[in-house]
C-alpha cells in the first residue's frame, strides 16, 4: 500500500503542476504542457491503481488510450497555437481575448 | 281609485324625463328652443298633482294610502323592489314639487331668456323634476338612495349652468361631492338596515323594528347614517357649506332646488324615516338641526349678497325643520317645508327679479365690475319694483313668523315642539334656545334684506332710473306665490283663526284623539318610544307659551332691523367694529370654507399626490422595478465576475502575482516556486484524503 | 350550434390568416376583414346567448376532444352564466374596438393581425374547461399585447410593453406551477370540472412544507389572477400599459383582459378551493378596500387623464373584490345568509361587466381627445364643454357611469357588491364606502378642469366627436344605461351560475384546519 | 458479446464510418469551389444511417464490444436526435457565407466524425468509452471551432476551447482514475455494484471524484461553473458550429451523464418509476440542482447584458442546459422522460434561432443588435420565425419551448415538495429569460424604420427556417407523436450482476 500511496502523491503533485501551469502560463505551448501533465498524473493513477490495486489490466489500456488521445489532442492543440501565431504573431494566450463582456 | 293614484304617479314621474329626453336631443332644434315642451310638460304633471291632491281633499282619510312595487333586480334570494309609495305627505310633496317646478319654468323663459345653454337648462330642469319626485313617491330606501343622487346630478348639472364661471364649476362640484359625503352615511344606513331586516321597503322596515330585528345601538347608527344623506341634501352644519355656493346656478334654480325642493328632500326623508329613530338618533337630528338654525342665521346677518343671504336663511330654516323632527313633532317640520317652499321660493324669485332688473340696468351702464348681487348697490328700489317688493315683502313677513303668514303657523308648531321636549327634557334646553335665538335673527336679517334692497336711498343713483319691474313670466310666479304665503291656504277649510294651525293639513286635538287634518303622526316604531299623540299633547301644552315669545322674539327682531337700517340709530359700521371678531366670523362664515380647504381638501389632496408618488415614484420605480434593476446588477455584476474575477483576477491574476513576484526578487524561479508550494500543497491535501481509507 | 364555442374561439385565427393573405397596402379591406370578423363574432356571441338556458347553473354547450391523452388534457369547451356575460362583452368590445382603431396608420396588417390573435385568446380563456387549454390560451394573450402595446403605443411604449409582459408572465408562471401541483395532487386531471369536484377534497388533505396545499395553490393561482385585476400590489403595471397602449388596446385591456383576472379568482379559485375562499376572504374583502382607495386617491393625483382613467380602474375592480369575498356569507359560520352572497357574486360579476363597458368608454373618450388635441394633460384642457357640446355630453355620462350614478350600470354592481359584503365585513365595507366619494371627486375635478371654465383659446377650433366616434361609444353607452335601469337580462343570465357557484363553495367547504 | 458479434448490431455505426470515408476520399477527389458536394453526400449518408437506426431493432437491449456499448432504445432516440441536428446544420452550412471562402470537404467530414463520437457518447456504459467518446467530439469540435482559419476570433475559439476542452477532461480524467481505484473496474455497472456494497467511509474520495467527472461532463453541457468557454467560444466560432455545439454535444453530454447518474450512482430503479436511490448516501441531487440552480440564473442573469446576439443565444443555451439539469437531480423516469422533451424541443427552437442569426449574417455581416434593427419589417418571415423561436425559448405557449418547460416543471412537482423551490426558480428565470429574448423581437419591431422594401433570404435557408420553425409551433399544441416515441425510448440497458 505505501507504494500505491507513493504514485499517488506524485500523480497528485503532477496534477497540481499541470492545473498550475495551465492557470499561470502565458504560453500556449506551455499551457499544453499543462494539461499534458493532468493527462499524465491521471495515466499515473490508472496504472498505479491497476498494478498495486490488485485489479485487472484495465487501467493499462485506459493509459494506453488516453496517451493516444494526448496526442491527438496535442497535434490539434497545437495546430491551432500555430495558426494563432500566424495571425497574431504571438503565442501568448493572453492577446486572444478579444472577445470578452 | 286605487289604480289612478298610481297611474297620475307614474305620469308625475315620467313625463318630466320624456320632456328632459327631448330637450336633450332635440331641444336646440325646437322653435323656442323648446321650453314649451318642458313647460308643457310640467304643466300636465302640476294639472295631475292638483288633481291627485284635491282627489285627497275629498278621501279625506289621514291613513290614505297606496302602494305598488316591482321586482326590478332578481337574483333569487336577493331581490330588489322598486316601487311607489301614495299617501298624503306625497301628494302634498308632489304638489309642491310641481307647483314650484311650473313657476320656475315659466320664471326661467325670462330669466335665461337668449342664454346658449337655453334648451339643456329645461332639459335639467326635467330631470331634476323626475328625480325630485323619484324621491317624493319611493317607498324604499333603495329607490330613494337612487333618485337622491340623481337629484345630486340635476343639481351638479343646473349649478353648473354658467361653467364658464370657475366659481360655478367649484360649487356644481362641491355641492356633488359635500352631497356625497352625506350619501355615504346614507348608504351605510341602508346596508345596516338591509342586513338585518332584509329589505329595504319602509313598511318592511319599520316592521322589522317593530318586532326587534333592528334595536339599540345598531338602529341608533343606522338611523344616523341615513340621516348624514339628510344633513348632506338639506346642508346641515357641518355639510352645508355647499349650498350658498349653490347660489352661482341661475336664481330661479335655486328657487326651485335649493330653497323648495331639492334641499327638503332631506327634511322628507327624516320625516319618511321617523318611525324608526331611536331617541339617541333624534337626539342627535335635533342638536344638529337646532345649531345649523342658529348658526346659519348668525351668518345669515352680515351676508351682503342677496342669494347668499337668502342661502343662508334657507339653510336655517331646514335645520328649524330638522329640529323639529329631532323633537318628535315631525308632522310641523312638514308643514314648515310646505310652507317654506312656498315663500322661500317666492323670496328667491324676488331676489331674482331684483338681480334681474340690476343685471339689465348694469347691462345698460356698460357696467361689468359692479356684482349685482351685492345689496350694498341696491336700495330704494321699492318704487321701481312693487310688485316684487310687496310679495317678498309678504313673504319675508312669513319667514319672520308675523302672525297672519304662514311661516307664523309652522314656525309655531316646531317651536312648541322644541318647548315642549324641553320641558319635559329639562336638560336639553338649548334645543328651544336654538329655535328661538334662529327666530330672533331670521326676524332681523330678512328685514335687513327688505330695507337695504328696497328702502332708503339708492346706493348707486346712476342705476335707479334703468331699474324697471320684471315681465309678468316673472312677476306672476311671484304674485302667486307671495299670495300662497298667507296663513289662510292652510287652516282652511276647518279653521280662520290666524293663531292656530287646525286646518286641512294639521289635525286637531280632540279628547286625546286626532281630528280632522289629513297629515296625522305616527307612532314610532321602536319599541318603547314615546306616542305620537303624547308628543302632540305634550307640544299642544306648550303652544300658546311659544307662540308669545315667538311673536315677542319676531317683533324684536324686525323693530332692531328698523333701528338700525332705517331709522339709522346705530350705525352698522361701529357695531361691526364693536362686535369685532363676532362680525368678522359672521361674514367670513365661520372661515369653513377655508379651514375645510385647509384641513380637508388639501390634505386629502396632498395625501393623494403622496399616495400616486409612492405607487408611481417609489413602489413602481424602486420596489417594481427594482427587481429588474436587481437583475441587470446581478447580470453585470456576474457578467464582471465572469471576466473579470475568474478570468482576469483568478486566472491572470496568479500570473500577474507571479510575475510581479519574479520581477521582485529579479529570478522567475523564486517567485514560481512559492505559488509551486501553494499548489503542491493543494495536491497534498487531495492525497491525504485519498489516504484516509 | 354544435361547435359554436369552437367557432366563437377559431373564427379570429380565420380572419387573421386571412389578413395574413391581404397585401399590406390594402389597409381599408384588411380593416374591412377585421370588421367582418370580430362582427360575425359578436353576432354568434349574440345567438349564443339567445340559446343559453339561463335556468341551467351548469356548462352549457360542452365540447370536448380528446388532445393529450398521456397527460389527460383535452380540448375542453363549455359556457355558464359566469363566462357567458364576458364572452358577449368580448365580442362587444372587439367589434368596437376595430373600429376604434380604425385610424391606425402604422402597419395596419399587423395590427389587425395581433387583434385577432389576441381576439382568440381572451374568448378562449372565458370558454375553456380544461385547465392546460385555459393557460394556453392565457398565456396566448400575451404577445399579442406585447406588441400592441409596443408597436403601435406612446412614447414609453417599449418600457410599458415589456414591462406588462413581465409582470404578467411572472403571474403567469406562478399559475403555470399552482395548475401543475394541481394536477398531481388531484388525480392527474386538467379538466376544470372534474377538478371542482375532486380538488376540495383531495387537496385538504396535502401539506406541504407545514401549510396546507390549498394555501400554497390558493396563494400561486391567486397572484396569477391578481396581477390581472389588478389586485394592489401587483397594479403597477396598470397605469402604464394603460397609458402607453393605443385607445383600441387600453379599451380591450381595460375592459376585458382586467376581468380574466376576476373571472379566474372565481372560476378557479372558488370552484377548486373552497377552503382557500374561507381562508382567504378577509384578505380579499380588505385587498379590496386598499383597491378602491389606493385607486382613488391616485386617480385624484393623476395629471393625465388616461392615467387617471386607468387608476379608476384599479378602484372599481376592488369594489369586485370586496364584493366577491362576500360568498361566504351563505355559509354556516355567517349565519346561511344567501343573500349576501348572492348580492355579493352576482355584484361582483355585474361589476365585471359594468367595468368593461364603462372603462371602454371612457378609453375611447379619452383616445378622442388624444386624437385631436394631441396631449393629455388634465390642466391644458378647460372650457371645452362650449366648443364640444356633443362629446362633453356623452363624457359626462361616462364619467357619471364611472362615478356611481344610479341610473347607470355601474351604481347596481357597486351596490350590490357593498349590501352582499356588508354583513360578513361592516369594517372594511364601511371604510371602503369612501370610494364612493373618491370616486365622485376624481371625475368631476377632472371634467370641471377639462370641459369647464373659460374656453382654452388653443381649442376654439376643436373639432366635434366625429360620427365614427359615436358610433364607438353609442352602443356602450345604450347598454350601460340601459343596465342600469333594467339589470334584470343579465341578471338572469348569471344568477343560476351564481347559486351554483355559492353552493358549491358552502358546501364543498370542509372547514379543515389549515 | 463479443466483438464479431457486436458487429452485426453496430451497423449503422459502421455505414456512418463508410459516409466519413467516403466523403474524405470524395474531397480529394474533387475541386474546392465544389466542396459544398461533401455536405450533401453527408447529409445523404446520414440519411441512410438514420433509416438504419430507424429500423434497427433495438427494442432487445443488448450490450456490445464486451460491455463496452449498449444498443437500447434510449440510445436510438439521442442519435436520431443528433443525426436531426447535423443534417440541419449541414445544410444551412451550404449557404452561410462566413464559410464561403474555406474548402468545405473537411468541415463536412468532421461534422460526420463528431456524429461518431456522439453516438459512442450515448451509448457507452464504460469509463474508458466515455473518455474516448468525449475526447474524439472534443477535438473535432477544437478543430470546427476553429475552423475559419483567418479569423482571429475563431482562432482565439478554438484556442480557448482546446484549453478549457482538454483542462477539464484532463480532470474529468482525474476524476476517473480514481474512480477506477476505488473499484477497481470501468464498467458502469460492476462500479455501481461495488459502490453500492462499500460502506460510507470512502464518500469523501467518491465525492471527490464525481466532483471531477462531474467537470467534464459540466463542461460539455456548459453547466456552471463549468461554463466559461461557452460565450467565448460560441461567439467566435462559425456560426453554423456554434449551433452544432448548442444542440448536438449537448445532448450527447445528457445522455451520458443520465447514464452515469442513473446507473453508476443510483440503483437504476428510476425507470420503474421508483424514482432515485442513491447508491451512496451522497446528496447527489442537492449537487445537482444546485448546480442548475446556477446555470440558469447565471445564463439568463448575464444573457440580459449582451449587446451580440450569438453572444446572448450562448448565454441562453447555458440557462436551458439549466433548466434540463432541473430535471436531473428528480431522477425518475417522468424526468428523464422530461429531459429528452425538452431536448427535442430545444433543438428546433435553438437550431431556429440560430438558423435566423446565420440568415442576418449572411446579410448585414454582423449580429450585433443594431443589425437586426427593423427586420421585422424587411424579412417578414425571418422577423416571424424569430420571434417564434424566441417566444418558445422564453417557454410561452403554444410553442414547443413551453411544452419542454412544462414537462421538466410537471416532472419536478410530480417528485414532490422537496422540489417545489427548483420549479418556482425555474419559473422566475424563464421570466427573466423574457427580457432579453423579447429584446431581440423589439429591436426587430421597434427599432429602426420601417422598410417597405422586402428582401427574401436564400429559398434553402428559408425553408431551414421553416422547417424549424414549423416543429416549434406545431409540437406546441400536438406533441403527441413525439412524447409517445420519447416514452418508447424510454428503455435503456441495465444490467443485473
Amino acid at each position: 500500500m505505501d507504494q500505491l500511496n507513493n504514485y499517488l502523491f506524485i500523480s497528485a503533485i503532477l496534477f497540481s503542476l499541470g492545473v498550475f501551469g495551465v492557470m499561470t502560463r502565458r504560453n500556449g505551448i506551455a499551457v499544453l504542457m499543462g494539461v499534458e501533465l493532468i493527462l499524465n498524473s491521471a495515466n499515473l493513477n490508472f496504472v498505479a491503481f491497476s498494478r498495486f490495486g490488485g485489479m485487472n489490466l484495465d487501467g493499462h489500456i485506459f493509459g494506453l488510450i488516453v496517451i493516444v488521445l494526448a496526442a491527438a489532442e496535442a497535434a490539434v492543440a497545437l495546430a491551432i497555437v500555430i495558426n494563432i501565431y500566424n495571425n497574431l504573431n504571438t503565442i501568448n494566450v493572453d492577446e486572444a481575448s478579444t472577445m470578452k463582456e | 281609485m286605487e289604480n289612478s293614484f298610481i297611474l297620475y304617479s307614474l305620469l308625475i314621474l315620467f313625463l318630466p324625463l320624456l320632456a328632459f329626453v327631448i330637450q336633450i336631443f332635440f331641444g336646440k332644434r325646437l322653435p323656442r328652443e323648446g321650453d314649451w315642451v318642458s313647460i308643457g310638460a310640467i304643466s300636465i304633471t302640476l294639472i295631475l298633482a292638483i288633481t291627485m291632491f284635491v282627489k285627497m281633499l275629498l278621501v279625506g282619510d289621514p291613513e290614505f294610502k297606496h302602494e305598488a312595487s316591482i321586482v326590478w333586480l332578481d337574483m333569487g334570494a336577493f331581490t330588489i323592489s322598486l316601487g311607489f309609495l301614495v299617501d298624503n305627505i306625497t301628494i302634498i310633496m308632489l304638489l309642491i314639487v310641481a307647483l314650484i317646478s311650473t313657476c320656475t319654468h315659466i320664471f326661467s323663459t325670462e330669466y335665461l331668456k337668449g342664454d346658449i345653454r337655453y334648451s339643456r337648462y329645461f332639459g335639467y330642469l326635467g330631470l331634476f323634476t323626475f328625480s325630485m319626485n323619484g324621491i317624493v313617491l319611493a317607498n324604499n330606501l333603495m329607490s330613494m338612495y337612487m333618485f337622491w343622487e340623481l337629484v345630486g346630478v340635476s343639481s351638479y348639472l343646473l349649478i353648473g349652468h354658467w361653467f364658464e364661471k370657475d366659481s360655478a364649476a367649484d360649487a356644481s362640484k362641491k355641492a356633488f361631492l359635500t352631497n356625497r359625503v352625506g350619501d355615504i352615511g346614507f348608504f351605510i344606513g341602508i346596508m345596516l338596515i338591509y342586513s338585518a331586516v332584509g329589505s329595504f321597503a319602509f313598511t318592511d322596515v319599520f316592521d322589522g323594528v317593530a318586532s326587534g330585528m333592528i334595536a339599540g345601538t345598531t338602529l341608533t347608527f343606522a338611523g344616523v347614517g341615513l340621516f348624514m344623506g339628510a344633513m348632506g341634501k338639506s346642508s346641515q352644519f357641518p355639510l352645508h357649506i355647499w349650498l350658498p355656493d349653490a347660489m352661482e346656478g341661475p336664481t330661479p334654480v335655486s328657487a326651485l332646488m335649493h330653497a323648495a325642493t331639492m334641499v327638503a328632500a332631506g327634511v322628507y326623508l327624516t320625516v319618511r324615516i321617523f318611525p324608526i329613530l331611536t331617541p339617541d338618533a333624534l337626539l342627535v337630528v335635533a342638536y344638529v338641526g337646532g345649531f345649523t338654525a342658529l348658526f346659519a342665521a348668525s351668518i345669515a346677518i352680515t351676508q351682503t349678497d342677496i342669494k347668499k343671504v337668502l342661502a343662508y336663511s334657507t339653510v336655517s330654516q331646514l335645520g328649524y325643520m330638522i329640529l323639529a323632527v329631532g323633537t318628535g313633532v315631525y308632522t310641523a317640520a312638514f308643514f314648515h317645508l310646505l310652507t317654506h317652499a312656498m315663500f322661500k321660493a317666492n323670496l328667491f324669485y324676488g331676489s331674482g327679479s331684483v338681480i334681474h332688473s340690476m343685471h339689465h340696468a348694469l347691462h345698460e351702464k356698460h357696467d361689468h365690475e359692479t356684482d349685482p348681487q351685492d345689496m350694498h348697490n341696491m336700495g330704494g328700489f321699492k318704487d321701481k319694483m312693487p310688485i316684487t317688493y310687496w310679495s317678498m315683502l309678504i313673504s319675508t313677513m312669513a319667514i319672520a313668523g308675523v302672525p297672519l303668514f304662514s311661516g307664523f303657523l309652522s314656525k309655531d308648531a316646531i317651536l312648541a315642539g322644541t318647548l315642549s321636549f324641553a320641558q319635559h327634557h329639562p336638560e336639553h334646553l338649548l334645543l328651544p334656545l336654538f329655535g328661538f335665538g334662529a327666530a330672533l335673527m331670521t326676524a332681523f336679517y330678512m328685514f335687513r334684506m327688505i330695507f337695504l334692497t328696497f328702502h332708503g336711498e339708492p346706493k348707486m343713483p346712476e342705476l335707479i332710473d334703468d331699474i324697471h319691474e320684471s315681465p309678468k313670466e316673472m312677476t306672476g310666479p311671484i304674485v302667486l306665490l307671495g299670495t300662497l304665503s298667507v296663513y289662510i291656504w292652510y287652516t282652511l277649510p276647518n279653521n280662520l283663526s290666524p293663531m292656530s294651525s287646525y286646518g286641512w293639513f294639521n289635525p286637531k286635538l280632540d279628547n286625546h284623539n286626532f281630528k280632522g287634518g289629513l297629515v296625522h303622526p305616527i307612532d314610532s316604531s321602536v319599541p318603547g318610544s314615546i306616542s305620537a299623540l303624547e308628543i302632540a299633547e305634550h307640544a299642544h301644552h306648550a303652544h300658546h307659551m311659544a307662540m308669545y315669545i315667538s311673536i315677542a322674539v319676531a317683533a324684536i327682531g324686525i323693530f332692531l332691523s328698523w333701528f338700525i337700517y332705517i331709522k339709522k340709530g346705530l350705525s352698522v359700521n361701529a357695531l361691526a367694529e364693536r362686535a369685532g371678531f363676532l362680525y368678522r366670523w359672521s361674514f367670513n362664515k365661520y372661515y369653513f370654507d377655508e379651514n375645510y380647504n385647509k384641513y380637508l381638501y388639501q390634505p386629502t389632496l396632498r395625501l393623494a399626490d403622496k399616495v400616486s408618488w409612492l405607487d408611481w415614484e417609489l413602489y413602481d420605480k424602486y420596489f417594481i422595478n427594482g427587481f429588474g434593476r436587481l437583475t441587470n446588477w446581478a447580470s453585470k455584476v456576474t457578467g464582471k465576475f465572469d471576466f473579470d474575477v475568474i478570468d482576469q483576477l483568478l486566472v491572470d491574476g496568479t500570473g500577474k502575482i507571479a510575475n510581479l513576484i519574479g520581477r521582485k526578487f529579479k529570478g522567475v524561479q523564486t517567485g514560481k516556486l512559492q505559488n509551486y508550494v501553494l499548489y503542491v500543497a493543494a495536491g497534498v491535501i487531495i492525497l491525504m484524503v485519498i489516504q484516509s481509507f | 350550434m354544435d361547435y359554436i364555442l369552437s367557432w366563437l374561439i377559431w373564427l379570429p385565427v380565420i380572419g387573421m390568416v386571412a389578413i395574413a393573405f391581404i397585401p399590406r397596402d390594402k389597409e381599408v379591406l384588411i380593416k374591412q376583414s377585421a370588421a367582418v370578423t370580430t362582427g360575425l363574432q359578436f353576432v354568434l356571441t349574440l345567438v349564443l346567448w339567445n340559446n343559453f338556458d339561463s335556468k341551467d347553473g351548469s356548462m352549457q354547450f360542452k365540447e370536448w376532444a380528446e388532445w393529450i391523452p398521456s397527460f389527460n388534457i383535452s380540448y375542453y369547451l363549455g359556457v355558464d352564466g359566469l363566462s357567458l356575460p364576458m364572452v358577449i362583452l368580448t365580442g362587444m368590445l372587439f367589434f368596437i374596438g376595430v373600429f376604434v382603431s380604425w385610424n391606425i396608420k402604422k402597419a395596419v396588417k399587423g395590427y389587425f393581425a395581433l387583434f385577432l390573435l389576441l381576439n382568440t385568446g381572451v374568448m378562449g380563456v372565458f370558454l375553456s374547461l380544461d385547465f392546460f387549454l385555459f393557460y394556453i390560451f392565457w398565456e396566448v394573450m400575451l404577445l399579442p399585447m406585447y406588441f400592441l402595446i409596443g408597436m403601435w403605443g406612446g412614447p414609453q411604449r417599449e418600457y410599458a410593453a415589456i414591462k406588462f409582459f413581465l409582470y404578467t408572465l411572472f403571474g403567469s408562471v406562478l399559475m403555470l406551477i399552482g395548475i401543475l401541483g394541481l394536477y398531481f395532487s388531484c388525480g392527474k386531471t386538467f379538466d376544470i370540472l372534474e377538478l371542482t369536484r375532486v380538488a376540495p377534497e383531495a387537496l385538504s388533505s396535502i401539506m406541504w412544507w407545514g401549510m396546507s396545499a390549498i394555501k400554497v395553490i390558493w396563494i400561486l393561482l391567486f397572484i396569477g389572477f391578481a396581477i390581472k385585476v389588478p389586485v394592489f400590489p401587483f397594479h403597477t403595471w396598470l397605469p402604464l400599459a394603460h397609458v402607453e397602449a393605443p385607445t383600441a388596446v387600453s379599451v380591450l385591456l381595460a375592459g376585458i383582459l382586467l376581468k380574466l383576472g376576476v373571472y379566474g379568482i372565481i372560476r378557479v379559485n372558488y370552484g377548486l378551493m373552497p377552503d382557500g375562499v374561507y381562508w382567504f376572504s378577509y384578505a380579499l374583502a380588505f385587498l379590496g378596500l386598499i383597491n378602491v382607495v389606493w385607486g382613488g386617491l391616485c386617480a385624484l393625483a393623476q395629471k393625465d387623464l388616461k392615467k387617471l382613467v386607468a387608476y379608476s380602474s384599479v378602484n372599481h375592480m376592488g369594489y369586485s373584490l370586496i364584493g366577491m369575498a362576500a360568498v361566504v356569507a351563505a355559509g354556516e359560520a355567517h349565519g346561511a345568509n344567501l343573500k349576501a352572497a348572492q348580492a355579493g357574486l352576482g355584484g361582483a360579476v355585474f361589476q365585471m361587466f359594468n367595468h368593461g363597458t364603462i372603462s371602454a368608454m371612457l378609453f375611447i373618450l379619452v383616445g378622442v381627445i388624444y386624437e385631436r388635441a394631441h396631449h393629455r394633460e388634465i390642466e391644458g384642457f378647460g372650457g371645452l364643454a362650449s366648443q364640444m357640446p356633443v362629446y362633453t355630453g356623452v363624457t359626462a355620462v361616462a364619467f357619471f357611469a364611472g362615478l356611481g350614478l344610479p341610473g347607470l350600470s355601474g351604481f347596481i354592481s357597486e351596490a350590490m357588491c357593498f349590501i352582499g359584503a356588508f354583513p360578513v365585513y361592516k369594517g372594511i365595507v364601511i371604510a371602503s364606502t369612501i370610494g364612493i366619494l373618491l370616486n365622485a371627486a376624481y371625475f368631476l375635478w377632472a371634467f370641471q378642469r377639462i370641459f369647464f371654465g373659460e374656453l382654452n383659446e388653443k381649442y376654439n377650433d376643436l373639432p366635434e366627436i366625429n360620427r365614427l366616434e359615436l358610433f364607438t361609444v353609442i352602443p356602450l353607452l345604450v347598454v350601460t344605461l340601459f343596465l342600469g335601469i333594467y339589470p334584470a337580462p343579465y341578471l338572469d343570465i348569471i344568477s343560476s351560475t351564481m347559486d351554483t357557484i355559492i353552493e358549491h363553495v358552502v358546501s364543498m367547504a370542509t372547514y379543515a384546519s389549515m | 458479446m463479443n466483438n464479431l458479434q457486436s458487429l452485426s448490431f453496430f451497423y449503422p455505426e459502421l455505414l456512418l464510418t463508410l459516409v466519413i470515408l467516403f466523403a474524405i476520399i470524395y474531397d480529394l477527389l474533387i475541386d474546392s469551389s465544389e466542396s459544398g458536394k461533401v455536405g450533401w453526400v453527408l447529409v445523404f449518408g446520414l440519411v441512410l444511417v438514420a433509416i438504419a437506426i430507424w429500423f434497427q431493432d433495438s427494442s432487445k437491449v443488448t450490450t456490445l464490444f464486451t460491455d463496452a456499448v449498449v444498443l437500447d432504445p434510449f440510445s436510438t432516440f439521442f442519435k436520431l436526435l443528433i443525426i436531426l441536428a447535423t443534417i440541419f446544420v449541414s445544410v444551412v452550412s451550404l449557404y452561410s457565407n462566413e464559410l464561403r471562402d474555406y474548402r468545405k470537404g473537411e468541415y463536412f467530414y468532421l461534422l460526420g466524425i463528431i456524429t461518431f463520437g456522439l453516438f459512442m457518447m450515448v451509448s457507452s456504459i464504460d469509463l474508458i468509452m466515455v473518455y474516448v467518446s468525449i475526447e474524439i467530439v472534443s477535438i473535432m469540435s477544437f478543430v470546427l471551432a476553429g475552423y475559419l482559419k483567418k479569423n482571429t476570433r475563431s482562432n482565439e475559439a478554438a484556442l480557448k476551447y482546446v484549453v478549457y476542452g482538454a483542462f477539464s477532461s484532463g480532470i474529468m480524467l482525474f476524476g476517473l482514475s480514481y474512480i477506477y481505484g476505488l473499484t477497481g473496474s470501468t464498467n458502469f455497472f460492476q462500479i455501481q455494484q461495488i459502490l453500492a456494497s462499500s460502506g460510507s467511509e470512502s464518500n469523501s474520495a467518491i465525492l471527490m471524484a464525481v466532483v471531477m467527472i462531474l467537470a467534464g461532463f459540466g463542461y460539455k453541457v456548459s453547466a456552471v461553473p463549468f461554463h466559461f468557454w461557452t460565450p467565448d467560444v460560441y461567439e467566435g466560432s462559425p456560426t453554423t458550429i456554434t449551433a452544432y455545439l448548442s444542440i448536438a454535444p449537448k445532448a450527447g453530454a445528457f445522455a451520458m451523464m443520465i447514464r452515469f447518474f442513473n446507473q453508476v450512482l443510483a440503483d437504476g430503479g428510476a425507470m420503474s418509476g421508483l424514482g432515485y436511490f442513491s447508491t451512496t448516501d451522497l446528496p447527489w441531487a442537492s449537487l445537482i440542482s444546485l448546480l442548475a440552480v446556477l446555470t440558469m440564473t447565471v445564463g439568463n442573469v448575464v444573457a440580459i447584458q449582451q449587446d451580440n446576439i450569438k453572444r446572448m443565444l450562448a448565454y441562453s443555451s447555458i440557462a436551458h442546459a439549466g433548466y434540463m439539469l432541473l430535471a436531473m437531480p428528480v431522477m425518475s423516469g417522468d424526468s428523464i422522460y422530461a429531459i429528452m422533451v425538452y431536448l427535442v424541443m430545444y433543438l428546433f427552437m435553438n437550431l431556429g434561432a440560430f438558423f435566423v442569426v446565420i440568415t442576418i449574417k449572411n446579410k448585414t455581416d454582423g449580429e450585433t443588435f443594431d443589425d437586426y434593427k427593423g427586420l421585422g419589417w424587411e424579412m417578414p418571415i425571418v422577423g416571424i420565425t424569430m420571434t417564434l423561436f424566441m417566444v418558445s425559448l422564453t417557454g410561452l405557449p403554444p410553442t414547443a419551448g413551453f411544452i419542454g418547460k412544462f414537462y421538466i416543471f410537471a416532472s419536478l412537482i410530480q417528485g414532490g415538495g422537496s422540489f417545489y423551490w427548483l420549479v418556482v426558480i425555474g419559473g422566475v428565470n424563464s421570466v427573466v429569460s423574457l427580457y432579453y429574448y423579447l429584446r431581440v423581437v423589439k429591436v426587430m419591431y421597434f427599432d429602426g424604420d420601417r422598410k417597405d422594401s422586402l428582401v427574401s433570404p436564400p429559398k434553402v435557408l428559408t425553408a431551414m427556417l421553416l422547417a424549424t420553425a414549423v416543429p416549434t409551433m406545431v409540437l406546441g399544441i400536438y406533441w403527441v407523436p413525439i412524447a409517445k416515441w420519447i416514452k418508447e425510448s424510454l428503455v435503456f440497458f441495465i444490467q443485473t450482476i
